[in-house]
Parts: structure tokens; sequence; C-alpha cells
């Protein structure tokens, strides 16, 4: 089943169109990669699904139903979560209550103050921050900062997870790290949908890959397809493709 | 509510004397010495009280019957910073905790129709000064202890300007008036009283306080071409007025403005030289050849500001307020203020404006009787201001004729 | 000249009048916000210190108003200078972040509100005071205006241009301009801040100076009649997009148009229509019509 | 020709660097690797007199330069290219790399150096009078660079360059810094893409914990095991 | 140790509350009359602050609209507290005062909270210019009235209404920044996207914060105006109650909810002093002493107690 489909959607800023007519759907369950140069309109798109714009034209559905209206707090409500390329935590907060935003407000805004820190607190496990509950977000270094806003997303119990560039600025064994928590993401049954230029962990974790570029859909497809896709390596990965390493 | 806590025991202090001991009458008064209203304080009341001070106590200060002696007078002067929230609260502080024996008034309108029924309501005998209004008097049958001094619209002025102006002859006014409690009632005084000499009144424009620039408005008034030109607003409107009107050439043959024209700082804005203003009218009560009493006033009054900035409205109707408050206590003999609230309100005073009384209203407070007053309209003549309008009322001493129409401005 | 004309002669450049003494004004606080992150609240008191100034220069002294410019636009720039270089760097450095030091600097500038009210008020007196200067009357295509307010308008527009010349071109302008957007990448790129930002204050306060220099020649004198021009200039400033100069200009050259014009239709609510017409344009429009 | 000598340098109460030193030499590239939140930046910013050290002492040319403000700093031959680009978003291309020849050391022969700059990014020139704000990443990074070389640095900090770049983008981002090399000025790489960069560079510190770990000639580093171990993941 | 200090400091806080609300309670019976104004007015002084505290204080939106709010319930009073004519119960007006300036915070904060930083700051005060132009263009064109009496009424009702505001406005703020709510706004004042992003609907929970803290504001100026008696649209908006609560707050320190009462009290009574002690030097001297707080005191007063009693509960640990 499609769990997200898009239609025809656009997003014009100024004259600029930073996506182009662009049909893409995601399948429940599966991990899909979203590449492209810089400027393709990758964090745009990501931004048109969780409403933070609104498609002009085009239409996004979850589940089979229209999203297209509505407001980023009901699009996480209805299970869609996600982080940010720049790390958008609340650096004053503790962790911990960073998290609890999450769980008090996701999915489920009815909740008991016990249950929502329980849930808090298991994110936190799940992602490795337990130790740091306590401590001010914003003296977390930034990987631990971009586990952080997945701990947040995963509160909310999504079904779909948006992760944008989560592994920007990390060095290599904090990659890794990640690479393992987008599977146990996966395991969970939630279904992802990553941004991502290192090309290792988009070639280990991803299903399938859409690539954008100037705002149109170039490719599709399989992660060994698009290594190979001519048009991909010319306008994207470049000759060498040792880049992500 | 009772006195202050008890202090932990501590030495006992010095038992309070029971025989009144006094050294001195206290006058307190909370003033604008800052924010906006402080110009207005400043060229009107404040620099008389300075005056009292000196004559009263020269002359050894008040006699007080049930202290049996003299007692200098002492002012307590608070700043409200011209915000009405403030004055009140510094109005019962005067009251209730400096307990002072006198309370002078706040300045401005607005203020003095908040502070009105404060002092009423601890019942402190409040002889107003900068300000009145029609809406004041009609408040008065409720404020028993309250007096007004300053003329306001209907009840004097301008009853007697627009007479001036139908005897020679005016058919039109143009009024420019500032939207604020003083501009609204002139404004609206002025169609009315307009009306009744049958002068037509072709526009009425209210311009909001803090406006500045006028260009416009003279010019439209100057195309309109009226007989009667009328700016009911403050300083900072009259005065630029004045300057577009001379710049603009528009000279029609009566113009009044104010308050702002009345003061001695209206006739030194444009050059340094009064005579500019030749013929322009306004609200004034007496200059100094009124009277000789009014001469030793106003030329007192400028040694201490150092130059004649006299205020020739206001300054002549607030001078007998001292002279009221002496004459009541040493009739009455007592500080008592419901005594001397009854012998105010019952009794004429001789004062600098010659007899003195309040027209009371009912139980409640008092209006000084129009026919105290020595004059309403002024008007600049050779540097001056003249006396030209008043009632038809023995009191009234006019110090010259009306020049209608006024002269035009002079070119530059 | 036909009579409709006139008329629109006399509210297109009577608003144009007016407004070439918004725009300076609004220069001179959108130089400070804009760039020293200053909301200076006492940026009127430096145009009363301006008016004063002149006031006793021209009536004691004998020195005319225009060449009272030349004096008091340094002296005031330099005292900006100061204060800027003084109290603010200080706030500066010891401010844990931006809208902190947003914030600070703001209250204190509330508080040299105060402290130069009283000055002025001990220097000057609280009356109301005035004078003239050029004040007759110039017929341009059958509408007359008086002369002191083409004076205004002519030195306005040369102060404002001028100053945009300087912003636009020159190496300093430039290095003004990059701090406004980053102050610490500026310094990465050989700007000395604090120099900077009190050239920034001190520009400010002049622009505010001479504006006061300039509309004394029109205006009653008090040493409380700032806080109204705070007031527009803040207005105008959002108007036109924070932080930018052209912006503030054209922002303040609109206000005083459609002041006119709504003057004409009437006067009461002049001052209301600059907030009406702010409001809407605020909302569809939040960065400001030149505002990024 | 710079040379870092136990510099401690403090965030408010919280200690970032611990008696690191550092010396690079006339002409080579330096590189400093660490994981995130080491101090990486935090030196940069010392060398380059954003923060100061609280002490310790830092030496460029043989002139003290710690406690010196930035833009002394940059007069003396420092660029610094910030992380994260830094870019004056509403200044077009040209105006950001006219500021890096804000010196007045520069400033008057920026036209020559704009050319220069110009000819090792030729797509800067077509895009001169874009504003910086409307262009994609990898351009951007470009007038960071860019402008980082108008100020005709003898020694150039570069602080994570290929942050978010396109995999294409990160290749051609090491060979222009390859080519400074070539033209004489003397550089200090930041980088999280340790391999890359330790093929480039000649000389390498590791930073952990706010201290030198490990330094060294980069043949060697390459082979050394913890490098393989905690920044390669072999 | 650990745990006795923390005992006597857990039960110290509320301990302390309770003396200060008894004393304040007994007031009128032990204090002089004036006492009793003078803290009825530093007492509006703290609801105006706390109220504003309550929504810019977390959600990080700077309001200027506090002399609107003000104001409007300032008006209420006027126009059902006249002296002449339908007199209603005091409380009720206080109450409609509330709801009108709510009613209003409710359409202006659905129009205008998507405005960031200065922009909203500068739109709300101008909305205070605004409301008074057209206040006085009503009373000039449509009533005719301009200048509007309102009743007196006894000084230790004014004086036990306003404490009752103080205390609703406390409570309330003390359980919203407890409750989820509370998160909800301190997570829009950290990062507006990112709780949006998380299921918090951000427009309502700033609209109605801001509603709550109108309606304080509005319930404050109600009963403040019977100790006007006189009102009109220039006494009602005045804009300096807009950087009033702003100065005080920052004044006092925003880093927990006594700060703001702290900085509103010594600020009122600071002002008062002056006023009345040195009324020749009120202004200046008020100017330097903010500035110098500025620059000597980046934390507010509280900041500068916290310190102390670091300095000095720290001093005892260090000795046992
Ligand atoms: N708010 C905006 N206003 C104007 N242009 C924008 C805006 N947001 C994005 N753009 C432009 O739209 C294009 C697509 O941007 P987007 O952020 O989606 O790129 P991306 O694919 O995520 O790139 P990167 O890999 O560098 O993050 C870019 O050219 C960008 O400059
Ligand atoms: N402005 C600041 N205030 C307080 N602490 C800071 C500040 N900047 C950095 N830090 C802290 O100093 C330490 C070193 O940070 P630094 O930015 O130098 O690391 P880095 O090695 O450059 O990391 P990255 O790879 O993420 O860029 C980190 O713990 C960080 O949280
Ligand atoms: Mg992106
Ligand atoms: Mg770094």
């Amino acid at each position: 089943m499609h769990i997200l489909e898009g239609e025809g959607v656009t997003k014009y800023f100024g004259g600029l169109a930073a996506v182009s007519n662009v049909d893409f759907y995601v399948e429940q369950g599966e991990v899909v990669g979203l590449i492209g140069p810089n400027g393709a309109g990758k964090t745009t798109l990501f931004n048109l699904i969780s409403a933070a714009l609104v498609p002009k034209p085009g239409i996004i559905k979850y589940k089979g139903k229209n999203i297209t209206r509505k407001k980023p707090h009901q699009i996480c409500r209805i299970g869609i979560a996600r982080t940010f390329q720049t790390v958008k935590i609340f650096a004053n907060m503790p962790v911990l209550q960073n998290v609890l935003a999450g769980s008090f407000f996701g999915t489920s805004p009815g909740m008991s103050s016990t249950d929502a820190t329980r849930e808090a607190l298991e994110s936190l496990e799940f992602v490795g921050l337990s130790d740091l509950a306590a401590t001010p977000a914003g003296d977390l270094t930034l990987a631990n900062q971009k586990r952080l806003e997945v701990a947040r997303a995963l509160a909310t119990r999504p079904e779909l997870l948006l992760l944008d560039e989560l592994m920007a600025g990390l060095n290599h064994t904090e990659i890794a790290e990640s690479m393992e928590l987008v599977k146990r993401i996966r395991d969970r049954g939630v279904t992802v949908v990553m941004i991502e230029h290192v090309m290792k962990a988009i070639m280990n974790v991803c299903d399938r890959i859409i690539v954008l570029h100037h705002g149109q859909k170039i490719a599709e497809g399989t992660p060994q397809e698009i290594a190979t896709s001519k048009t991909v390596i010319e306008v994207y990965l470049g000759e060498q493709t040792n880049a992500g390493s | 509510a009772e006195e202050e806590p008890a202090p932990a025991p501590a030495p006992a202090p010095a038992p309070e004397p029971a025989a009144p001991i006094k050294d001195s009458i206290v006058i307190g008064a909370s003033r604008p010495l800052t924010g906006a209203q402080a110009p207005i304080g400043d060229a009107a009341l404040g620099p008389m009280m300075q005056l009292w001070e000196q004559k009263v106590n020269a002359d050894g200060g008040i006699y007080v019957e049930e202290y049996g002696k003299k007692l200098p007078i002492e002012f307590l002067i608070y700043d409200d910073a011209t915000d009405v929230g403030t004055m009140v609260r510094l109005t019962e502080k005067l009251i209730l905790e400096d307990k002072v024996d006198i309370l002078f008034s706040s300045c401005g309108t607005s203020f003095i129709s908040a502070q009105a029924p404060i002092a009423n309501k601890y019942g402190m005998v409040l002889i107003t000064a900068e300000g009145g209004a029609v809406t004041m008097r009609d408040s008065l049958p409720g404020l028993p202890y309250t007096f007004v001094s300053l003329s306001f619209s209907d009840h004097y002025e301008l009853p007697v300007f627009a007479d001036m102006c139908a005897a020679e002859g005016a058919k039109t006014a143009y009024i420019i008036s500032i939207a604020d409690l003083h501009g609204v009632e002139y404004g609206g005084v002025g169609n009315m009283e307009f009306a009744r000499v049958g002068i037509e009144v072709i526009a009425n424009k209210s311009v909001p306080i803090t406006y500045t620039d006028f260009s416009l408005l003279v010019k439209e008034a100057k195309a309109a071409n009226p007989d009667v030109f009328c700016v009911f607003a403050y300083p900072p409107i009259v005065l630029p007025v004045t300057g577009e009107m001379m710049a603009l050439g528009f000279n029609p043959p009566a113009v009044i403005m104010g308050p702002g024209a009345n003061f001695g700082f209206y006739g030194v804005s444009f050059g340094g030289d009064p005579a500019v203003v030749e013929g322009v009218s306004c609200f004034a009560t007496a200059n100094k050849d009124t009277s000789p009493a009014f001469a030793e006033h106003f030329t007192a009054l400028e040694e201490l500001v150092g130059w004649p900035n006299s205020d020739w409205w206001g300054t002549p109707l607030y001078a007998p307020i001292m002279d009221i408050w002496v004459e009541a206590i040493e009739a009455t003999g007592t500080l008592d203020q419901d005594v001397i609230r009854d012998y105010i309100a019952t009794h004429h005073f001789d004062t600098i404006l010659g007899d003195t009384w309040f027209e009371m209203f009912g139980d409640g407070g008092g209006l000084m009787a129009k026919e105290t007053h020595t004059g309403e309209i002024g008007q600049w003549q050779n540097g001056t201001m003249e006396i030209v309008g008043g009632g038809d009322w023995p009191a009234t001493v006019l110090t010259s004729d009306w020049i209608y129409p006024k002269p035009d401005w002079p070119t530059p | 000249m036909p009579e409709s004309i006139v008329t629109i002669l006399d509210v297109a450049i009577g608003g144009l009048l007016l407004g070439s003494i918004y725009a300076l004004i609004a220069m001179g606080l959108s130089l400070q916000y804009g760039v020293a992150r200053v909301l200076n609240i006492a940026h009127g008191e430096f145009i009363m210190i301006g008016a004063f100034c002149t006031l006793t220069l021209y009536t004691v002294v004998g020195i005319n108003p225009l060449v009272c410019l030349a004096i008091v636009g340094p002296v005031i720039f330099v005292i900006g200078f100061l204060i800027q270089r003084t109290l603010f760097t200080k706030l500066r450095t010891s401010a844990p972040n931006q809208a902190a030091y947003e914030g600070s600097s703001m209250l204190a500038t509330f508080g040299f509100m105060f402290i130069i009210q009283n000055i002025a008020l001990i220097a000057w007196g609280a009356d109301y005071q005035a004078y003239t200067y050029l004040n007759f009357g110039v017929n341009i295509g059958g509408a007359i205006f008086s002369a002191n307010k083409l004076v205004i308008l002519g030195f306005s527009i040369g102060i404002g241009v001028g100053f945009y010349t300087f912003l636009a071109r020159t190496r300093m302008g430039k290095g003004i301009r990059s701090a406004a957007q980053d102050a610490t990448t500026a310094s990465l790129m050989g700007v000395n801040i604090n120099h900077v930002l009190a050239l920034c204050f001190g520009f400010g306060a002049a622009m505010a100076g001479m504006a006061g220099v300039l509309y004394s020649m029109r205006i009653t004198l008090n040493p409380f009649m700032g806080l109204q021009y705070t007031v527009i200039a803040i207005i105008i400033i959002v108007l036109g997009g924070l932080g930018s100069i052209p912006g503030a200009f054209l922002g303040g050259l609109i206000l005083g148009l459609i002041g006119e014009i709504v003057t004409k239709i009437d006067p009461s609510l002049s001052l209301a229509a600059h907030y009406f017409m702010f409001l809407p344009l605020i909302l569809v429009r939040p960065k400001g019509i030149f505002g990024k | 020709m710079l040379e870092v000598n136990n510099i401690n340098t403090f965030y408010g109460r919280i200690q970032a660097l611990w008696d690191v030193c550092l010396k690079i030499e006339e002409g080579e590239i330096a590189a400093l690797i660490g994981a995130n939140g080491a101090g990486k930046s935090t030196l940069l910013n010392t060398i380059s007199g954003v923060i100061h050290p609280t002490s310790g002492s830092i030496t460029f040319l043989g002139q003290r330069i710690d406690g010196l403000p930035p833009h002394s700093i940059v007069e003396l031959g420092i660029s610094h290219i910030p992380e994260g680009r830094k870019l004056f978003t509403d200044m077009s291309v040209r105006e950001n790399l006219e500021m890096g020849a804000y010196s007045s050391r520069v400033w008057k022969q920026k036209q020559e150096t704009l050319e220069q700059v110009y000819q090792l990014f030729p797509v800067l020139k077509e895009r001169a009078k874009q504003l910086a704000r409307t262009l994609s990443g990898g351009e951007q990074q470009m007038v960071a660079m860019g402008r980082g070389l108008m100020s005709r640095p003898k020694l150039c900090i570069i602080d994570e360059p290929s942050n978010g770049l396109a995999p294409k983008l990160v290749t051609e981002v090491f060979e222009k810094i390859k080519s400074l090399r070539e033209q004489g000025i003397t550089i200090l790489l930041i980088e999280q893409n340790v391999r890359h960069t330790l093929e480039i560079a000649d000389h390498a510190c590791v930073l952990e914990n706010g201290r030198i770990a490990l330094e060294g000639d980069c043949d060697e580093l390459l082979k050394s095991d913890h490098i393989r171990k905690a920044y390669l993941g072999l | 140790m650990n745990i006795t200090a923390f005992t006597f400091k857990k039960s110290l806080v509320p301990g302390l509350l309770l003396v200060i609300l008894v004393a304040l309670v007994t007031l009128p019976i032990y204090g002089s009359l004036y006492n009793v104004i003078l803290v009825t007015s530093i007492l509006m002084y703290a609801n105006l602050t706390v109220s504003w505290v309550l929504f810019s204080g977390s959600t990080g939106y700077m309001s200027l609209a506090t002399a609107a709010f003000f104001g409007i319930g300032i008006y209420a009073s006027a126009l059902f507290l006249p002296t002449t004519g339908a007199v209603f119960p005091v409380l009720v007006v206080v109450l409609i005062g509330g709801l009108a300036s709510s009613l209003v915070a409710l359409g202006v904060g659905a129009l205008t909270l998507r405005l960031r930083g200065i922009y909203f700051a500068i739109f709300t005060f101008v909305l205070v210019v605004l409301i008074m132009e057209l206040g006085i263009w009503w009373e000039l064109s449509v009533s005719h009235l301009l200048g509007r009496y309102v009743i007196l009424v006894d000084n230790n009702v004014i004086f036990y209404t306003m404490l009752g505001i103080f205390v609703l406005v406390m409570l309330t703020t003390f359980f919203i920044r407890r409750s989820k709510f509370g998160l909800a706004m301190r997570s829009i004042g950290e990062n507006e996207e990112a709780a949006s992003h998380i299921g918090i609907n951000v427009t309502m929970v700033k609209v109605i914060t801001f509603a709550i803290s109108a309606f304080f504001m509005g319930a404050t100026g109600a009963i403040w105006a019977t100790k006007l008696t006189y009102v009109d649209p220039h006494v009602a908006f005045n804009v300096l109650f807009s950087f009033m609560p702003v100065l005080m707050a920052i004044f006092g320190g925003m880093g927990n909810i006594y700060g703001p009462v702290i900085g509103a009290a010594l600020f009122a009574y600071l002002q008062e002093t002056l006023q009345t002690e040195f009324p020749e030097i009120y202004m200046i001297s008020f100017g330097f002493i903010l500035v110098a707080v500025i620059l000597y005191l980046p934390n507010g007063v509280l900041g500068l107690i916290q310190k102390l009693w670091k300095r000095i509960s720290g001093g005892k640990r260090a000795h046992t």
C-alpha cells in the first residue's frame, strides 16, 4: 500500500521552481532515499509533505487521503514526523522535555503525563540519549542533537518519518551509528524517507532512491540502478563515488 | 485602616504633645514637572507658587487663630510626570500621608477632572487652576469641595467673542480644533455661539494632538476666505499654524488662538519682536493696565521668571486663589477644610480681581463668577497684550479697542 | 493652472515635504536598529536636542540654521559614537545572545530618553519655544509653500541620498552593511565591529540631530517632544523593511504622502491613517516593502 | 608559520580547549580532524581572534596574535572561512567577494584579486550580480572560499568546506583546495571527510575532547590504528 | 545534608508565599490607608508585568499591546461604571473589562501572531496608538463625549480586587507553567517551526495565551479606572504602559515567576520615592538607575538575589 503519494507536486519561490511537477510514492514499511545536488529541492519537498509549505499546484496524499490543506501540527497528528536539515531543538530546555513535548502533542495528544514521560524516556533510550536526559539540549554535540531530533520525532509515534540530512557533519563512526539507527527505526515498522548526501548510507540503508535535480525527478530506482545511472553520475555523484566515505 | 504597625519593642518615642504645635502651613501639589504637560505647568501656575511663597512669608505668614500665631507657608510639590494615575496616587499621598493643610491643583483639564472627585472624597478644598471645561461644570453639583477658577468656553469667552465679531459684521468663521477635551468643547461651543449671532461656520476641523504639519490645513482655510479664523489648540499647534499663516499670507480679519497666543512666548516666537503678531486675538483676562494691583503682580512675575513670559489668560484668574485662602483662613481662624469650604462658598473676597466670589451649584461646588472677570478677550497690539473684550459688567476693564480687521502680517 | 491640479500639487508636494523629514528621521533609526541592533527609544530625543541647539545658536549667537547642520550634526555624531563605543559595546560583549542584547540595549535607550529629556529641561527649561527662519511663501505652479519647507525637502533628500551613496559605494559603507547582516563574519573579513557599530549609532544620532535642526524651523520645541517622532520612525523602518536604508527613505515619503492625503479628507484621521495603512501592509508583507 | 602554544579556551565556565599546541609550516596543508564537539571550530576561532584564550600564546610569522581582535588578525594575512559558509545573504556575490578584501592592506587591489578569484571559480563570475541567499549550497561554498581568498591571505583557515555538499561538489572542493596550495597559500583545513582530507594534506592533528590526541604526517596517520578505527571505520 | 537542604528549600518558598499573602490580605488592617493605595498601584504594575511575562516571557513574542488591553479595561469601566446612569457591580465590570480585552486579543492574535520578532512587537505597539486614535475619533464624531467619569470606589475594595486579580494571575501562571500547555508555550518560544511539526497547534496555543494574558490586563485596567475617575482615550491608552511591564520584567529578571513581581514592586517603589522625595531630579536619576541596572545587573534584580543566595548557601556548604 502507498502510505504517501504525491501528484504533480510543485512549488515556486518567485520565478524559481524549487519543486516542479514531481510525482512520487512511498510504500508502507520501506526506506526511501531522496538525493540530488544542492538546491535540487529536496528540503522543499519535505517542507511540502510536512505542510510547512503548501504545494501550488499538486496534491499530496497520506494513506489515500488528501492532506494538502492541513496544518503542520495536523500532519504530525496523523502520523508524519520529521527532522530538520539545520537542527531545530529546544536548546534551553532539558533533553527530556524536548522529547516530552513530542510525546505530549504527537499522534496521541490526550496522553496522561505518566504515559507521556514513559514514552519520552523510551524514545531517548532508543536513540541512546538516556544518560543525558537532564542536560540542556543546547549543550549536546551536533551528533547528539541530531539524535535528539530523531527521538523527539519518534516520541510523536509516527508511521512515517522524514529525515533531512541526519548524517551531514558527522564523522565516520557517527555515520555508522546513524545508519544502524535508521535500520532500527524501520524495524519498528516506521516508514522512512531520508535526504542524504552520504552515499554510503543511502546505498546501504535504502530500499529505493528518488533523485531530484532542478526541482524535477530525474531518476528513481534501487540503489544499484541509481549508482550506475549515467544521468545521476553526471549531475550528482561525479566520477569518483567514494565521496561519502 | 489604622496607623503604621507597632515597631518591635524599642525605646519608647517621646509622647506626642497634646497641644497642637504647628510651624507652617503645608501646601501640597502634584504637578507635571516632567512630561508632555511640563511646559504648561512651567508657564502658568509654577512661577506663581514661588511668588506666593515669597509674598506671604514676607508678611510672616498667615495668621491662624487656633494656633494663635502667624504660620509661614511651605510648598510640598511632587512630580506626576504627566500621568493621571500617578497624579491621583500622589494626591492621595499628599492628603493621607503628608496630611497637607492645603491642596493645590494639578495641571490640565483631564487631570483636574480626575483630581476633583478625589479631593472631594477626602473633604479637601480644591481651587483649580490650569483647566476648565463645560463637563466640569456639569459635575460640580456633586463636588462641594471643588471651586473652578479658570474660565471656559460657553460661560465666558466665546459668547463675548461671537458678539464682538458680529458687531464688526463678520459673516463666516473657520474653526480648527484639537482632538481632545479642550478642542472638542471650544469647537462645539464655537459652532453654537457663532450660529447664535448669525455667523456661518464654514468648517470645523479637528486635528490629532501630535500633528505637526499644517500647510494644507492653513491653505484650505485660506481658500475658504473666512472672516473669523479660530484655532482651539495648544502651543505646539498654535505656533506652527501662525507661522504657516505668515508664510502663506493668510490674513483673515479676525484670528483667535489658544491656549498659546495668550502667553508671552507666543509674541517672541516669530523673530523675537512681538509686533509681528499684531492683531492676533486670544483669551485674556487682564494686563498691567487693568489695575495697579495687576501691574505690580505682572512686574513681580516678570522679575521672577526673568522675562515677560506671562499668561494673560490664566494668571489673573489664578492670582486670587492665594488671596482667597489667606482671607478664608484668617477669617475662620482654622485650617479645618469643612469650615473653610463653607466660608469660601458663602463669601465674597477682596482680591486682585476686585470683588471676587464663586457662583455656587446648590450644595455642590463653585465656579468663579464671570462678573468678577476683568476681561475675556485680548489682542496683541504693538507688542503687548491688550484686553479688548469682556462681559458687560462693572468689573470689566478694557485696555484698548479691538482692531478689526487684523492688520496683514508684515512681509519679510 | 486649474484649481484641481493646484490641489494635487499641494497635496503631493506637501506630502513629500512632510515625508522627507520623516525619511531622514527613519533612516537614522534604521541604521541604529538595522545595523547596531539598538532599537533606540531615545531617537526622538536627539531630534529634540538638535532642534534646541539650533534655536540657541540661531537666536542667541545668530548662526544661520543651515550652518547649524554642519555644527550640530558632527557634535551629535560624536555623542552617539561615544555612547555606542562605551556603553553598548560593553552590553554587547556581555550579552549571552542577540535577543538579550536587543532587549537590554532598548532598555538602556529608555533610560537615555529620561536622561536627555532632563538635561534639556535643565538647559532650556520646560517652556515652549520657537523661532522662524525663511518663513515666506514660494509659488510653485500655483501652489504656495513656505520657503523653509522647501529648504527642508532639499536638505533631507540631499542628506538621504548622500548617505545612501556612502553606504552603497564606500568601503566603510560596505563594512557597515556587512556588519548588519552578520557581525562575527564581518569581523573575520577585517571589519572592526565595535568601530563600525559606533559609527552607525553615531550616524543615526546625527541624522536625527540634523532632522531636528531642519524641522526646528517649523515646530514648537519643548524637552518632551521627542517620543512622537520615535514612534513615527519605528513605524517607517518596519514599513520599509528593517535595515533597509532605501526602504526607510521611501517609507518616510509614503507615510508623509498618506498623511497629507488623509488630511485633505479628514484631518482628525490623519494619524490614524498612518497606522491603518501600516497594519494591513505589515500583514500582507510582513517584512516591509523592501524587506526580503 | 603559525605556532599555537598551550592554549586554553573557555565558553563561560566550560573549558573547550585544553593545552592545545599546533605548528603549521609555510606552504603546507595542515589538517585538523576530530569528532563533533571536539573543539576544532573553537581552535580556529581562537586563532582568528573571535574568541580569546585564557592562557597560552599564538604567534604568526613571529608575531604574537592572541588577544588581537579579528580585524587586526586579518590584516596580518590570516583568512578564516567559517563553518556554515556565513555569507552576507542579502548582498550580491560580487559584494560578498569584495567584502573579503575589506582589510586595508588589500582593498586597493580588490579588482585584480577579484579577477584571480573568478579564474579559480568561473561560475562566480556568471553569478556576480545574484544575491548570495539564492545560490545553491555548492555555489555558496565557492563564494565563501572565494571571499576568504580575497584578503590575499598567507594562511587560509577553512572549516568543514564539504559539509552538506553533493558528492560531485565535494570532489571539486578538494581539488580547489589543492590548487590553492599550488598558489603558495598555506592552509589549515578542518574536515569530517577524513580519508579525503588525509589524502590531500601534508600534516594533521587529531583533536579529541579539546585536547590534541595525535599528530603527525598524513602518510603515517593513515596507517595509525586509532585513526583507522575511529575515523576511517576500517 | 543535601536532603535537609532540599526539604528546607521546598518548604521555604510556599511558606514565604503564604506569609506574604497573609501580609497583603491583612494590610488594610495594620497599614495606613496610603500604604494600601501604594500597594494597590504596585499590584497594578505587578499584574500587568506578570500577565505580560505569561505570554511574552515563554513564547518569546514581545508584545507591546499591554497599553491597549489595559486601556480597553479602563474604557470598559468608563462605559459601565459611569457616575450617572446604570452602574453595574464593580466585579462584573472587571469581568467585562477582562473579557473585552481578551476578545480583542483573540482577534488581533489570530491575525498577527504569525509575525515574528520585532515585527510583532511593533505591530502591537501600533495597535495601541491605533486604538487610541480610533477611540478619539469615535468619541469626537459618534458619541460626542470626550471625557467620561467613573464612579469612586472605596480604596479597600479596589485593593482587594487588585489583589484578587494578582493572586489569580499568579496561580494561572504557576499552573500553566507546570502544565502541558506551558511546555507547548516554551517549545514555541524555543523554536516555533519545530513545535508545530511535533503536533503542537502553535496558532491556538499562542492566541489562547495572548487572550489569557489580555484578560488579566483588561481586568486590571477595569479596576484601575475607578482610581482614575476620569477617562478619555489619551488617559486610557498611554503607550508608557506598554513599555513599563517590559522594563519591570527585565528589571526584575524573568528567570522564574517571582522575578517580574520583584521587578514591578521595586520599580514602582523606586519611581514613587523619586517622584516624591526628589521630584526635581526624578527623571534624570531614574534614567541613570535604569542604565546602571542594565549595565551591572544583566539578569535583573532576581539574578542578583540568586547570585547572592548562591554565594551564601555555597559558603555554608564549604564549611560543612
Ligand atoms: N524560502 C525560500 N525562498 C526562496 N527560495 C528558496 C526558499 N527555500 C528554498 N529556496 C530555493 O529553492 C531551491 C531548493 O532548495 P532546497 O532547500 O529544497 O534544496 P535542497 O535540495 O534541500 O539542497 P541542499 O542539499 O543544499 O540542502 C534552492 O535554489 C533554494 O535557494
Ligand atoms: N558559543 C558557544 N558557547 C558555549 N559552548 C560552545 C559554543 N560553541 C561551541 N561550544 C562547545 O564547545 C565544544 C567544542 O565545540 P566546537 O564547535 O569547537 O567543536 P567542533 O569540533 O568544531 O565540532 P563540529 O564538528 O560539530 O563543528 C562543544 O562541546 C560545544 O558544545
Ligand atoms: Mg536541504
Ligand atoms: Mg566545527
